[in-house]
């Protein structure tokens, strides 16, 4: 499996198709995060993210590694943006491609999810007329 | 005992980088107990990782000046 | 909801952001399906899709609207290309874009499972040294 | 009666229509009956469905020589 993994500052999602095409793959799926205009009902300007940049990259192999013994998949990308993101912009990237559909979906969320879970990466939003604050999600 | 830290962690202490000569700490359970006492916010999160090495360590994992040493709040990328 | 519905010539994966992204969206879920080398042991060298284009687009229409009930979804896109497609070249495009990311997930596996089994769209093999044979899959 | 073939119809019937004055078909039901003693190929595709005016259409459904009829072997998109 040939996997692309990378903490940067954006995140160029027209290069998907590029990233993930492989001849013996017949499904591509890809999951991107983008900064929503709302959070709890709150407006939201901007977000700022964090990484420590060298522990995060070493999880994302790990959690790209899982996927690949999990699933039979030809590539995998995982993407992550560090810096001031606005309303729209993307700031995560997971994708893989696999010979059928099924297997691309589930490795999809599974990047995602784990992801979430586990990469040390922070993110402080931003509000109108407001302090900025770390989110620190209860679980 | 130089230890990083990293988003709500380091509004916390304050800096961007804990330097605390007196604590004593010989495994991540001790470390994370000297850090409540000296900053007791850290209790309130609803979750408090130490990384050793750029890895997730278990309470039971020696510590010493030698290792890279770093807070994890609960994480919030994605 | 915004919804991109169309039978084209030629797919271009580059704008899915463009065609997804929304304020109100943290997440985007794209599926991509394109030309596998190989089915059922043989080497493929390309496909011809044809399309009975008014009534897929009916098909899809109906599938968009279904999915837009179901789901919370902002923004949706189903495109499915026509004529001869070589090996990694995409031949359907489906996606959408959510608040929060069970939705458009849930929902692009919708579009693309629900697609493949009512759009009346017929796809026809090209194998090395073989005669070429539409695809009549038995359930 | 004009009927629009697609994919392995096509191969099936010979040709891009089916323009057949013999069939006498007054539902989508008896439409599939003349079909298959005409062309005994239909019957061994994994499904067969009509459509009328680019709509799927149950057999009960009724059909005259003003409406749009295609016949639908399995589809195989995407």
């Amino acid at each position: 499996m040939e996997k692309k993994i990378e903490i940067i500052e954006n995140i160029d999602p027209s290069l998907i198709h590029k990233d993930l095409s492989h001849p013996a793959s017949g499904g591509i799926c890809v999951f991107i995060g983008a900064v929503r205009d709302t959070t709890q009902n709150q407006k939201v300007n901007s977000l700022f993210f964090e990484a420590y940049e060298a522990m995060a990259l070493k999880e994302m192999e790990k959690i790209a590694e899982a996927a690949s013994k999990q699933w039979n998949l030809n590539r995998l990308i995982m993407q992550h943006a560090v810096g001031d993101k606005k309303v729209e912009e993307p700031v995560v990237l997971v994708g893989a491609s696999s010979a059928h559909r099924d297997d691309c979906f589930e490795a999809c969320r599974f990047l995602i999810d784990t992801l979430k879970e586990k990469v040390p990466i922070w993110k402080k939003e931003f509000f109108d007329g407001k302090d900025e604050v770390w989110v620190t999600p209860h679980p | 005992m130089k230890i990083l830290l990293f988003g709500v962690a380091k509004d916390i202490v304050g800096n961007q980088v804990l330097e605390e000569p007196s604590f004593k700490a010989k495994n991540v359970a001790e470390l994370k107990q000297e850090l409540i006492k000296k900053y007791p916010e850290f209790a309130k999160l609803s979750s408090l990782a130490i990384a050793v090495d750029e890895e997730y360590a278990s309470d039971e994992k020696l510590i010493s000046a030698e290792n890279e040493i770093a807070i994890i709040p609960p994480v919030s990328g994605g």
